[in-house]
């Protein structure tokens, strides 16, 4: 699914902030991405969405070389990975339910088709009661979940969530980390980049490490 | 709850920005102003043409006295000639007393002047779109009657041509700096507008939205809002020129009325001339939104 | 590391977004419009003042031959007069073949005009600074000469002025429309810039700026902002006239090029008439700020 | 320093958020509010940051009924109050270190002055290297960092955090916590809205929950 050999990432003529990083997700893996604060954990997940090259090594997602991706390429590709951004990038003109449905949408789906998903992946995050009102009325954890439920409402085949339970009480995360763990189950690849250890712990999935630029895969 | 799905679902590009609504008000206003200009040139073309029509529609033909010729004579033959001439509508042949009127001014103070020889005029309206040929028409009068001479207000109509070229070419020169200044701040406006939904443009990329999709949104957004504007420009630039007739002295009220009717033979081109202006203040729009948003899209990954 | 606190601090409000560009661009745009009336509105003027100078500047006498009077005594009396007269600058006595050749055109097909007693001329040229008391002087002519005459063109004077008035009414209006047109525009160009700012705004007042403080950092930016533009569009537009001045016909480019020169004694009204463009623009556009700004101050808690 | 009395709190004609309300804040306090995501936390904050005012109840700050304020006093006494957005709030156009001098350019301090405490705050929250770059190439965690900066650079007497330590790894979130106790132990009342139990237990001070509209105390 995913594969990256001797990735190093610079920012313009920064400090290389990633440095050799190797490792493999096979299909149907569900792993976490920890790692101290500005370690790099959005950029690897950037670089995995395919918004960044690496400045060098290998990289290949769903099995192709990402050099060999045109911007062309891009949108079928994004179809197929759901993204949680830490700053969750909602659009603040539609409602929560709209921007919910966004992708889908986009993919040129009729609403007859998507509304009755979309009103239950709404429900079950909690949002029910907020799927017309406009995100800068939501709450930070209301935000958060409309963001997640964005993610993974196309049940996409590549799951990046960036710090996806920052702004949740451990309750939440919990009936949140089920719902990773069900899309997990039937079939899409997760990768959670978080601080929250209580979340790993809970989960007892593969967790990979970054530390200074380097990876390190614990089980 | 899920009877608000039965919605028609929100445009992506939200319409009521700030940078949108100035867009919408500076395209508005420029075509306003284009339309003045454009609409003044067709005027000042108009007014032009009927001036000179005017003037092309009167000549004169002067008779000297020559001894031993009779005047009376030779006044009928030139009036019989006149009158078989194809192109000619009217023959006036004035008599003494106005050809001395004439002249008074010039003359008023000359003692005796009623018993002097003075030149006869006959006063000719000829058909302006099917004018006689002036010099076979003066060949034919000469054989006939020596003294003639024909006034075709040449040297008028030279003067005038003159200055009716000065007056289009300022207006023409108007209306291209006016056009130049619409075309920058409707470039400017509109990319602003856009920039001001960046945001907009990055989410729907990276939901994985194709570049057509987008730029039909942005497309959609920006047709309506230049439509909107020109349209508005075009209907307050017309209520001008209403206005503007019902002020102004009166030829150039009469020529502003032809112009606005809805009949005449210059409708058309006059209307269409105007509307030429929403037109291409939309396609700017367009074009530019579509430059600016293909910009941010390359500039995205 | 610690050395980057010895830089100037940034300006709080960031002074290249785009709202804040396309408000220089439409300023500029609509103070060279404007600034292209006026010019336009006080060379008219001059125009029409040098025109009706010049015909105010001379005037004729006229002298009718009388039985029994000595013509060339009278025109020696006539001119004697107006030689003391004050006001009047030059006197030339025009002699019969002159005044005969300017009756040339009227009347030149009459034989024997030259027996014929012809009107003999006096042109006078007069201060138009300090003009002659026209009826004054005609009495005191007439008590000497009684064949006298004085043509100080009042006709054509009158129809010039009408002319000019239409013209004047006509760059006046012109010039209220642009200037509505600009203050629309700079203000809703004005609000967009500010809205893009919005969230500055809302910072600064949480983090406990004061509204003076918000408003002085605000209108140092509308104020570089209007008088950039304003400016630009002042060169601009004095470009415009110098090149339309080469490229305009004579009498106007004379004009022109005195109305530009950086001599004459219409310099100062001149060039204030020009710069009151983007001082007034800058105005608009500050106001339009601090009234936008309050309204988003007062909106805030 | 804070005190709220039967206080209700509704937005628009929506459903009242908050209820009946009672609290005290005495000067030097320490308190953690806690509550599930959309409990209101940050709606309380923001009444006592006085961007907002109750619907019903009496409530006071700095000993003042909140109802007595006019626009013109809320400067003064915002610059005796120091809040930590959700959201962040930096500006885009400024530099960190610009950023987190904001308050302080505010309030009239010339440069000279507040440099080198600016920069040593700076070096503390470990934004060091990050100084002269603008917020949006900053990651998550360093955004909050800077945003932390910006409330507690003035020392102000009451410090509001609404989830200061989402976005950072719990090494980070110890060191955080450890510059709120030292300030508060310089005199600062601190109310610090979180869902991170780790930090309260590290802490151990005094909780308030705010659950369905309603408030609970624990020691
Ligand atoms: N666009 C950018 N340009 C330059 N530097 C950047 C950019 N984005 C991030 N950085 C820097 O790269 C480093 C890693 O950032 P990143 O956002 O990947 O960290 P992170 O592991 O996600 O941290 P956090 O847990 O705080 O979100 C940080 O020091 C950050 O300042
Ligand atoms: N401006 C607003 N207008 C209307 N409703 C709002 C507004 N702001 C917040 N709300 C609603 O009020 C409720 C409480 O919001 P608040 O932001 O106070 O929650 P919170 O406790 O901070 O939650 P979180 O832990 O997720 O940040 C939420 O349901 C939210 O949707
Ligand atoms: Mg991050
Ligand atoms: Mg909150």
């Amino acid at each position: 699914m995913v594969r990256l050999e001797n990735v190093g990432l610079r920012y313009g003529h920064g400090p290389e902030i990633l440095k050799d990083i190797s490792f493999v997700l096979a299909p149907g893996e569900f792993r976490f991405l920890t790692g101290p604060s500005g370690a790099g954990k959005t950029s690897l997940l950037r670089l995995l969405f395919l918004s960044m090259a690496p400045t060098r090594g290998f990289m290949s997602v769903f099995g192709q070389d990402t050099t060999q991706i045109g911007r062309s390429d891009l949108p079928l590709l994004r179809r197929r990975i759901g993204i949680v951004f830490q700053e969750f990038r909602l659009l603040d003109h539609l409602t929560t339910y709209e921007n919910v449905a966004l992708p889908l949408r986009v993919a040129g789906l009729a609403e007859e088709k998507y509304r009755a998903d979309v009103m239950e992946l709404l429900k079950w995050v909690g949002l029910a009661e907020q799927a017309r009102v406009m995100p800068q009325v939501l709450s930070g954890g209301e935000k958060q979940r409309a963001a997640i439920a964005r993610a993974v409402i196309a049940k996409p085949q590549l799951l990046l969530a960036d710090e996806p339970t920052g702004n949740v009480d451990p309750a939440l995360a919990k009936r949140l980390l089920r719902l990773f763990l069900e899309l997990n189950r039937l079939g899409t690849t997760v990768l959670i980049a978080t601080h929250d250890v209580q979340l790993i712990a809970q989960a007892k999935m593969p967790v990979m490490t970054l530390d200074q630029g380097q990876l390190r895969l614990a089980a | 709850m899920t009877d608000q799905a039965s919605h028609r679902p929100e445009p992506i590009i939200p319409p009521d920005a700030a940078p949108l609504r100035t867009l919408t008000l500076a395209m508005a206003v420029m075509c306003y102003l284009a339309v003045l200009a454009a609409g003044g040139l067709v005027l000042i073309n108009r007014s032009v043409e009927a001036w000179t029509g005017d003037l092309s529609r009167e000549i004169t033909v002067q008779i000297r006295e020559i001894q031993g010729r009779n005047m009376e004579a030779d006044l009928a033959k030139a009036e019989a000639i006149l009158k078989t001439t194809p192109g000619v509508l009217k023959v006036t042949v004035l008599d003494e007393k106005a050809a001395i009127d004439l002249l008074e001014p010039w003359i008023g103070g000359i003692e005796g002047l009623e018993d002097l020889p003075v030149p006869r005029l006959i006063a000719i309206e000829i058909d302006p779109d099917n004018p006689p040929d002036f010099t076979a028409l003066e060949t034919a009068l000469r054989n006939e009657v020596p003294g003639v001479s024909l006034d075709t207000h040449k040297r008028w109509q030279a003067e005038l041509t003159r200055m009716a070229r000065v007056l289009t070419t300022l207006a023409y020169a108007i209306l291209v700096l006016i056009g130049l200044c619409a075309i920058a701040i409707v470039v400017f406006a509109t990319r602003a507008a856009l920039e001001a939904n960046r945001e907009v443009v990055e989410v729907l990329h990276l939901v994985g939205a194709r570049d057509n999709f987008i730029a039909r949104q942005v497309g959609g957004r920006f047709l309506r809002t230049g439509l909107t504007a020109g349209i508005i420009g075009l209907v307050l630039g017309i209520l001008t020129f209403f206005l503007a007739a019902g002020a102004a002295p009166d030829s150039f009220a009469a020529i502003a009325q032809e112009f606005l009717s809805l009949s005449g033979n210059h409708l058309m081109q006059n209307y269409l001339a105007l509307a030429v202006v929403p037109a291409v203040a939309t396609l700017i729009c367009l074009i530019t939104s579509r430059v600016t948003l293909m910009r941010i899209l390359k500039s995205l990954r």
